[in-house]
This record gives structure tokens, C-alpha cells and sequence, in this order.
């Protein structure tokens, strides 16, 4: 079933709804699907897949914080070939569009994963994840730097016409510019943002409460931080963005939408509560019904005015 | 047994401590935030509950001879395991700790349903003085160990399991996010060729990451590499 | 009344207590003196200075998010002169040292403020705010450079023999390599960090919630991202850092001990609770006598165990 | 009056309501979460209160014919200055209104302390329909006007003080962080020759930011320059 005006383009792909459930916080959708009905989801974006097999990063991996949460996973998935070979016929059934996640540790690493789900057709579309903070442990991703992302937008795109998404780090100065970048390199869409890197000690122990020590930051803490990258990055590219970080209700996503995103990811909001997704959807159509629009389009980049002018604010009074 | 209570704190994982075909019971400590919500409901309030989530205690095999260890809030997750044996003909022996006194609860339900009851507490003000898995110790080997509790005292109680050559279930404690094994958060290192090892390529050294809250929280001590 | 133990040192500064009031956010001191004991404070940060008057940004100033507040003052002060002119007899007669503040939109600038604060008696350190996220509207504050960062800094050493304290920001992918720019040319201490950049949008009206649309976030929701840059700066440094974002507990206190700050700055707690920093005080003492420790320094840095080896969680399994 | 409940909100800012040398009685809508809290608060328990802060309604020389605006939760504002306006000798009118008539509240105490009340809400369900100030517009002009409530109707009013060349004094909200003058967060643009603009240096147009927490939150229609 479609809901009228909440249907979204990314790239040649179309989802009858623009709710993305966010890379390694949904599995493959399955996991969820006894408490969500994934036909009111507009796409599972998978675990992010490496080139060979990750058990991922020591225990705990968890840590609740206010308004939010670390985690870091480590990327533990089982390999892009066994992957391919066990869990497609699953994803194949899905009551949804399923888009496969790549993470890597070199340019040709994300060329090869991305080359093998390319060839898929259960996949339909790919997301690089170039932003993963709990990898590399001072926090230097490919996101963080604007010729590594053009690098691997640019492999990945040489191997697939599938609708490709970029994934872009909030731990950055200026996002805009790396967004450029992987739009001048072909991207489809952009999703904007991965967590943002953080750590807690435990002061009983006397020690980093994560194992890998850093991690990443997500839920409601964040949404600011989210909100204020999707601004700047829909004022330097055309592509659509996937805005996400801390949405948990139709209001948060709505400042998304009116920041300039023209689809939302939810992640955390997921493990305190599974309706989330579907009650983001259902409120939109009734508050597209309520202000008499007909499509979620005519909000999208609303309320980007752009940033006050210098003048403003230097208001020199002597 | 996931609580999500309003707003955006993470869910509550909660055993389920008694039920029967119309009640679901549950025994929680006060902690945080959360769980004074939680208490904070009054009748004919509703909430919403994700669950059973994940496996139980194994009690197929008919075992005659049961230690059962707890410790603090680890009582709640055990007491159902208990009636069920005891039902069966088996002779329980619940072993529980805590910090003090006050923090002891609920035992003598246990004593009722017929199990023999030892009682620890770390300042002695009430059984004996020590960690619960002094008591265990010193007790002899029985056919079966089921363990609730901090993760220090599970592995106190899985190597005194080693030391008797008894069979261990442990209900393992970790921070979730989602609850429903979608997130990989909440894993522990067991032996590939567990049966609850999930499915994963060959791992060099034999050991994969299994979920606690998808594969346990119940798994067998002999098969943990943690 | 000093409570053995606590003092903390900040070049040749000794303050009894290590909490210092965060800058902007306790005004001359005065303001809170009728909620709290300022003789039980380490410091009061006074409100960035700039060389001229300036009446700040555009209404409103101030939003609420989950954990935490935006705020986007815009650095209203009446500048350097008109202050040491009319503001200086009060903080003469101040019960705890009062710390001034520059910031500023060119090196010259902030050379200047330094060089007129640094001539008064009252002032027993500086603190540069290079890191102010509210007057540049795309973001981009010194404190994001590692060589504009250097440039103020060695402008300003050049002026004052006062302790000098460096203003960091959260707002980068690599804060330890610009706090040893700072550490290189001089300064005597680094606070870490200022306000996140973030932005709210009002989904009634359409239009960003700040009048100079982006603002800091502050509060509990920063602070993980807080503790992260205390504990990388804290491994790339020898000079004391005083950790600040997100304090409102003892136990938030300790975790930025730990990480390695040797004090702490509390800005918005004040806000809801201006006994905070008080209760902090009394409750640090309780805790060294409760682990038998003589000196806070004893825990300084001691969770800081550095960061997971790259084998770790490489932790190929096929 | 800044109320501080625990945790990490902000404080709450609320009028004094009523008070005598015994009590002081508040007067809130349960707006979000720091109200809710504060409405579960039950009989005996404590909480931290800091003020009152700031100015309040200046009623020196002795106003005979006062019009009191007021819109939703503003009303808990002005019952103070009704009562000691009354008490003077003054004849006041208060004019009152809210979205609909549920959220009408306490205007009869209002009436019983010998104000003259007229009523309007949104949606026509008690009183005139429509905005309060529609109210004021057609009435005869006082000789001196009061307001609180959200600022589209302090703008409304100031304007129409002016038609009517009337002094005003309205009651500024705004979002507030430190509430005490210390942050300069919530200020709004005051004529600097405003007996309420702070020290500051001489301005260029003539205008200052003025805190609302500080030197207000009442200041005077005709000196504001928002
Ligand atoms: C499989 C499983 C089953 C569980 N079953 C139960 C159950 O039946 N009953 C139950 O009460 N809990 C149970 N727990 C623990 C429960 O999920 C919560 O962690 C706990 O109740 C605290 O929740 P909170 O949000 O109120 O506290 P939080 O806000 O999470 O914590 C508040 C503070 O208390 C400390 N704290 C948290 N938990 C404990 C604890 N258990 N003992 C001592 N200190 C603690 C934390 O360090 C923190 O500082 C279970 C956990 C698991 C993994
Ligand atoms: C000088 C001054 C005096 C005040 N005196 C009082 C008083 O005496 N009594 C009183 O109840 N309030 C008063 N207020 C308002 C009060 O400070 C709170 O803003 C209000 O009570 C909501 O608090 P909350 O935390 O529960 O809601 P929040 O969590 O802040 O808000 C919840 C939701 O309600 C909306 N909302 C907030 N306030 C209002 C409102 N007033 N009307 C409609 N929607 C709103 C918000 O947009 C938000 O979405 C006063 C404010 C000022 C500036
Ligand atoms: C437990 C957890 C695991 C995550 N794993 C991945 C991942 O493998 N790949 C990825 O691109 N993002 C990953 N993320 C980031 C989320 O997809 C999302 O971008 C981020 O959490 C912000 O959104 P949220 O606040 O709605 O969760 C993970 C997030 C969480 C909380
Ligand atoms: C309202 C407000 C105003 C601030 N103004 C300044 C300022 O003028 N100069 C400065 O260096 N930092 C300023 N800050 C940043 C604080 O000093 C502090 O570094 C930051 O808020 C993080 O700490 P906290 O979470 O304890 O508030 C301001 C913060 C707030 C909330
Ligand atoms: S909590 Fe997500 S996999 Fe267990
Ligand atoms: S709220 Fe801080 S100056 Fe008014």
C-alpha cells in the first residue's frame, strides 16, 4: 500500500515511502520483522559488508548515554561472499527494497564488495559507508577527507548502475564540501550523518567503557548536529539527501524534510520502540492531509534560508 | 522481555519472573530511570512488552540434582526454572547473594515451592559473609548449575562448574540496543562448534560472536570463550 | 576554605578548586553570587571580549534540545575598552579568580584584547576563544586550523605573561593535532571543547528555531563527544586541559578526570541547578577520602589507556 | 521564578500566581515535561525555587481605569497587579482569551475580586470569537494598559496602545537559559534611553539589547524596538 505524496526517488529507485531504516541497526529487516510491518518501510539498508569476514571490535559495544547511545560494533559481518551465498535468498522475500551497505579499509576493497552486490538483484541499491568512526581509532575516515571520498565514489561508481548513496561523517569541519565531492563523482543520494564519535568512562573501574574505547553517537543527542549537516549540505548539492541522527518522532523528521532532506533514516529510535518507522509514515500523510499539500516534496528544503549575513551579526554598536 | 517506556530512554530488559495463563509477573530492582517509571505505573496503566525475547534454561534431560546460583536482581530470572523442576521430582538447591540484607528478596517463595534455600551477603548481615559463589564452592557436585547474575559471579560460577565437571547454564547480563539480534551489540565469544554458535564463516581459532539477547542469554559454560 | 587536594595549577596560577564557570555562561560571577558561594568556585571564565561593542545575533538565542540547548548569543559584549573602563571595580572585589575571555575576527584582534586585559590586576588569567561557533556562520572558527590556531596563539604570548588558556573546538576530525599547535606557541592550558555546531527547526512555522540559524549545542548530549576530545588531547600534550561539555554530576566530573583534564568547566548545569558546582566540590572531596587518595591529580588520566591496537579488531575470521 | 526539577532540564519560569506572608501559589499549564514533573508533585515534597527574579508591574501613580490583556498562561501573571489595582481604588477590565473555552481558566477569581471581565477564545466557544485583542480594539481607551501572553498578542497590543496612545507594560516570554542576567540569551531591542536599557556604550541607531530575565520581563510597549 502507497501512501499518496510520501513516495521518493533515489536514483532510478522508488520507495513508496521515504522512511530508511539505518545501516546496522535493523540486520537484514527479518530480526524486526515480528514487531514492524516492513511493507510501511521504504528500504532496509543492511550491515555494512567488508571484503572478508570481522568478528568486529572487543565487548561492551553498548553504552547508553543521555538523549542517546555509543556503540561500536566493529563492522562484525561474515564477508561479502558468504553473504552473497546464505542470505539472498531471505532478502529476495522481503516485503521491501533492500539496499546493501559497503565498508572498507581501502579504495579497492569498497570496488570489489561493491562490484559482487552490483550483480545482485535482490540489492537494490548500494550505500558506501565511508564514515564509520569505530574502525579506525583517532577517527580518520574516508569521510573526512574530500579527495578519499571522491576516490571511493568514484571506484565504486565504475562498477555499478545500481542507485548509489554516499554516507557522509558529521566528524568534519566542513561537510559541505566533502558532499561536493561525492556528488561530482556520481553519487545518486547522499545520507547525512553517521554517528558522531564520543566515548564514556566508567568511574567505578577506572576504565573506557567500550572495548574499542571510542564510538559513535546516536539517538536524540544528535539530531541538532544532523539537522544543522543536512542545511549546509542541501545548499551545496542537488542529489537527494537521507537525512538521519536522533529522529524519534514526525516532528524530527519534519525538520529534516525542511532542512532539505527528501528522505529520513531511523536507527535508535528502533530499539526503543519497533512502530516508530510506521507511525512516522501514517502522521506524515495526515500532516501533508492537514496543510492541504500534496506531496512531501513541496516541504523538502522549506526552512533553508540560508545562514544569517555577516552584517547581521556583526551589529557593531560603537 | 523489552520495556520501551515513553520518550526516547533505551528499553528495559527484564526476566519474566512468574506466569501462568493469564498474568505475566515481574520482579525488578529500582536502578535508574527507567525502571522507576516502570515502578512509578499504577493500575489499569498499559505499557508496552516485546517478548519472550531470546532462550530459557534448558531443563530437557529430567536433571535430579539442581544447584541453582543467583545473585542480586538475578533472582528474577530464575524462580519459574525452579517451580518447573521441582515439579518434575528434582531437588533444588538455590544458592543467593546479595549485598545485604535488605537486598535479599523473594527467597522465601523459593523456600515454599520447595526448594532449599543458602543465603549470602557481602556484609554478613544476613547468611553467610562472602560472595554467594563461596557457597557453591563448598557444596557437593550436583548434576546441573543454572546462574543468574552479575558477570563477575557467572564466571566464578562457570569455573567452580569446570572444577565439578557439571554442565553450567548461564543467563548472561549485557547492555542491548535493539533486543532482537539486529544490531550485533551485545555479543559474546563462544566456541563455533556450539550449537548456538549463528551461523558465520569458519573463524581461525574456532571462536565466533553470538548474541546474547538472540542465541542466550542462556548458554552453556563449557562452550563460552569470554 | 580550601578542601586539601583539590587545587589545580594552570601555569602560574593556583586556583583551590578545579572548577572553573564556563565562559558566556555565568556572566561576571555577580549574577549567580545570590545562588551560589562563589568563594567555593575555582574560577569564574568572564564573557568572550572583542574589540568593539557588538549587541550580538538576531533573536531568538536560545532553544531546548533533548539533553541539552542551542544557543547562539553571538558574542554580545560592550568591547574591550568600555568594559575595562566600567566593569573592572566589581570583579576587583570578586571571592574567586576571574578569568578573561577573548575572542575575535582577526589575529590582530585578539592580540589587541589580550594586550589590554593582560596590563589589569583583576584579570588572573586569559582564556582565548578561538572556537566560538556563533559568528561565523559556515563554521569555520580558527580553532578548525591547525596554522590560524598557531597565529593567535603566538599573537597573543607575544602580549601577556599571564596564564593562557586555548579555547578548542569540538568542530574538527583531528583536535589533538591542533592542541599541540597551541601547546607549541605557548599556551599554558587548553580548555576542551566549546559548544558542538547544531540547529533546530520550527516544524510550525518553517523556519530555523535561532535567529542566526546555527548555534552550540551544549549540555548532557555533548558530552560523550566532550570526554573523546578531553581523553585524545590529553595523549597528544603535557599542558593541564580543563574538560568541559555536558557536566552536571561528580560522576560526569571523573569521567573527564580520568580522560586526563585536570580541571573542569561547568557552563550549562548553572542553568537548571547553580548549586552544581558547589555540590561538585564537596562530593570530588568525599570521593578521594572514600578511595583513600591525597590529590585529584592522582586519578587525572588514569582510565587514558590509549586506543584499541589496529589487530584488535581487524579480527579477521576467514 | 525559576523552578529547577532534577535531572538535566532546564528550569521552568513561572509567575507568582498569588501570594500572602505565608504562601505563594503558582499558576501552570502542563505544557511539556518540567510542567508534568511539577504537576506530580504531590503534597509534602520539596522543590528548589530561585526569585522571584526580575521587575514586575509597575503600578506607581495610582492608575484609575486599568485594561488588563491577557492570553492563555499569561493569565497566572497578572492576578497580583488585578488585586492591588482593585485595592487602590482602580476600576479594571480585564480582557481574556485562549484557543477555546476549556483552556479559560480562573477568571472568575478575577470577576470576585471586582474586575470587569470580557472573554474571547479561537474558536468562538466561550466569549467573542476571535483574538483577545479584537476585545481591546473597541473599547475605550484606558489609562493604562497591562499585558502577558505569547508575543504575536504583546505585539498586537503595543500597537494598538499606540493608536490609542495609551502607556503600556507587557510581560515578555522568551525562552530563558540561565534566568539571572548572565548568558544575555534572551534580550530584545530596547530604546538605549530606556530607563530599563543596561550600561552599555552608546549605540549607533539608538537601540540596545535590554534582558528579559533581568531588566524585565515587564517593560514599557512604546520603548521597545522589536
Ligand atoms: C536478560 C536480562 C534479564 C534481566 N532481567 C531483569 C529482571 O528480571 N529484573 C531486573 O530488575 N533487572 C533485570 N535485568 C536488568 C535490567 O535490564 C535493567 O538493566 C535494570 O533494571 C536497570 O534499569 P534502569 O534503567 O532503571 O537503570 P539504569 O538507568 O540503566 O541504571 C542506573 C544506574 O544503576 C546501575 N545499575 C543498573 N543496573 C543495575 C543492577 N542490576 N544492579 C546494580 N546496579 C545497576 C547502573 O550502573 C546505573 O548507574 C535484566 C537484564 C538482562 C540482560
Ligand atoms: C516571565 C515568565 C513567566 C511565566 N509564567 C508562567 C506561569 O505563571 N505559568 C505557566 O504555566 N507558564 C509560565 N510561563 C511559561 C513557562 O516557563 C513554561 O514555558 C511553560 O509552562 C511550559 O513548560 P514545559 O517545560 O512543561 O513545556 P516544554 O517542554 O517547554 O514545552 C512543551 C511543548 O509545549 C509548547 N509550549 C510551551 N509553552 C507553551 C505555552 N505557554 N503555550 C502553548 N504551548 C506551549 C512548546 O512549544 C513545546 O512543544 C512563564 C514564562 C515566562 C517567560
Ligand atoms: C548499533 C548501531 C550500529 C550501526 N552500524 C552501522 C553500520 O554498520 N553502517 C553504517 O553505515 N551505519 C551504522 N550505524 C549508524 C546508523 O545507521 C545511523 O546513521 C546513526 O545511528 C544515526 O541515526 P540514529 O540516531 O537514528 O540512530 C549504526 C548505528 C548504531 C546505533
Ligand atoms: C549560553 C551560552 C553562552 C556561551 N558563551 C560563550 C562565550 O562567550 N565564550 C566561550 O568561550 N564559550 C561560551 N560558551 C561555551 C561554554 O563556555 C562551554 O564551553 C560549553 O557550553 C560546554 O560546556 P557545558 O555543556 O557545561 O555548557 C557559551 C555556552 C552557552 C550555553
Ligand atoms: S542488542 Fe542488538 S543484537 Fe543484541
Ligand atoms: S536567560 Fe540568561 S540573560 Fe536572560
Amino acid at each position: 500500500m502507497v501512501s499518496a505524496g510520501l513516495s521518493v526517488e533515489i536514483g532510478a529507485l522508488r520507495l513508496p515511502f521515504p522512511t530508511l531504516m539505518g545501516s546496522g541497526c535493523y540486520g537484514t529487516g527479518a530480526e524486526f520483522a515480528p514487531f514492524a510491518d516492513l511493507s510501511r518501510v521504504g528500504a532496509v539498508v543492511l550491515k555494512s559488508l567488508t571484503r572478508k569476514p570481522r568478528l568486529g571490535n572487543a565487548m561492551p559495544r553498548l553504552v547508553h548515554t543521555p538523549a542517546g547511545m555509543l556503540n561500536a560494533i566493529g563492522l562484525q559481518n561474515p564477508g561479502i561472499d558468504w553473504y552473497l551465498e546464505h542470505e539472498m535468498v531471505a532478502l529476495a522475500e522481503a516485503p521491501c527494497a533492500m539496499i546493501g551497505s559497503v565498508a572498507g579499509f581501502a579504495v579497492d576493497e569498497y570496488e570489489e564488495v561493491c562490484a559482487k552486490l552490483a550483480a545482485r538483484p535482490e540489492i537494490a541499491a548500494i550505500e558506501l559507508n565511508i564514515s564509520c568512526p569505530n574502525v579506525a581509532s583517532e577517527g580518520e575516515t574516508f569521510a573526512c577527507d574530500p579527495r578519499l571520498t571522491a576516490a571511493v565514489v568514484r571506484a565504486a561508481r565504475r562498477v555499478t548502475r545500481k542507485p548509489l548513496i554516499v554516507k557522509l561523517s558529521p566528524n568534519v569541519t566542513g561537510i559541505a564540501t566533502i558532499a561536493q565531492h561525492a556528488e561530482a563523482e556520481g553519487a545518486d543520494a547522499l545520507a547525512v550523518v553517521n554517528t558522531v564519535r564520543g566515548m564514556a568512562i566508567d568511574v567505578d573501574r577506572w576504565q573506557p567503557r567500550l572495548g574499542n574505547v571510542a564510538g559513535g553517537l546516536s539517538g536524540p543527542a544528535i539530531r541538532p548536529i544532523a539537522v544543522l549537516a543536512v542545511y549546509e549540505v542541501a545548499r551545496a548539492v542537488r542529489v537527494p539527501i537521507i537525512g538521519q541522527g536522533g529522529i524519534v518522532s514526525t516532528a524530527d523528521a519534519l525538520e529534516f524534510f525542511l532542512a532539505g532532506a527528501s528522505a529520513i533514516g531511523i536507527g535508535t529510535a528502533n530499539f526503543f520502540d519497533p512502530r516508530v518507522p510506521e507511525r512516522i509514515v501514517a502522521e506524515l500523510s495526515a500532516y501533508l492531509a492537514q496543510r492541504g499539500l500534496h506531496d512531501l516534496h513541496e516541504i523538502v528544503g522549506r526552512a533553508n534560508v540560508g545562514f544569517a549575513s555577516a552584517e547581521q551579526y556583526e551589529g557593531d554598536a560603537g | 522481555m523489552a520495556i520501551p517506556p515513553g520518550g526516547a530512554a533505551a528499553a528495559v530488559a527484564l526476566g519474566i519472573y512468574d506466569a501462568d495463563a493469564r498474568d505475566v509477573h515481574l520482579l525488578f530492582v529500582v536502578a535508574g530511570k527507567r525502571t522507576r517509571d516502570l515502578a512509578g505505573l499504577r493500575e489499569g496503566e498499559t505499557v508496552a512488552l516485546a517478548g519472550p525475547l531470546g532462550n530459557g534454561f534448558d531443563l530437557g534431560g529430567v536433571p535430579r540434582d539442581v544447584a541453582i546460583v543467583a545473585g542480586g536482581v538475578g533472582i528474577a530470572s530464575v524462580f519459574l526454572a525452579a517451580v518447573a523442576l521441582v515439579r518434575v521430582g528434582a531437588s533444588v538447591h538455590l544458592y543467593y547473594g546479595a549485598r545485604t540484607a535488605a537486598m535479599l528478596v523473594e527467597h522465601e517463595r523459593f523456600a515454599r515451592a520447595g526448594c532449599e534455600v543458602s543465603l549470602a551477603t557481602e556484609d554478613g548481615s544476613a547468611g553467610e559473609r562472602g560472595y554467594v559463589t563461596a557457597l557453591l564452592e563448598r557444596a557437593r557436585a550436583p548434576e546441573l548449575i543454572l546462574a543468574c547474575g552479575p558477570t563477575p559471579m557467572l564466571r566464578a560460577t562457570a569455573a567452580i562448574a569446570q572444577r565439578m565437571r557439571v554442565p553450567a547454564q548461564l543467563s548472561l547480563e549485557e547492555t542491548f540496543a535493539c533486543g532482537v539480534g539486529g544490531c550485533w551489540g551485545c555479543v559474546v565469544p563462544i566456541a563455533q562448534s556450539s550449537a548456538q554458535a549463528p551461523h558465520f564463516p569458519p573463524a581461525e581459532n574456532g571462536v565466533v560472536h553470538a548474541r546474547i539477547c538472540r542465541e542466550g542469554p542462556v548458554f552453556l559454560a563449557q562452550e563460552l570463550r569470554w
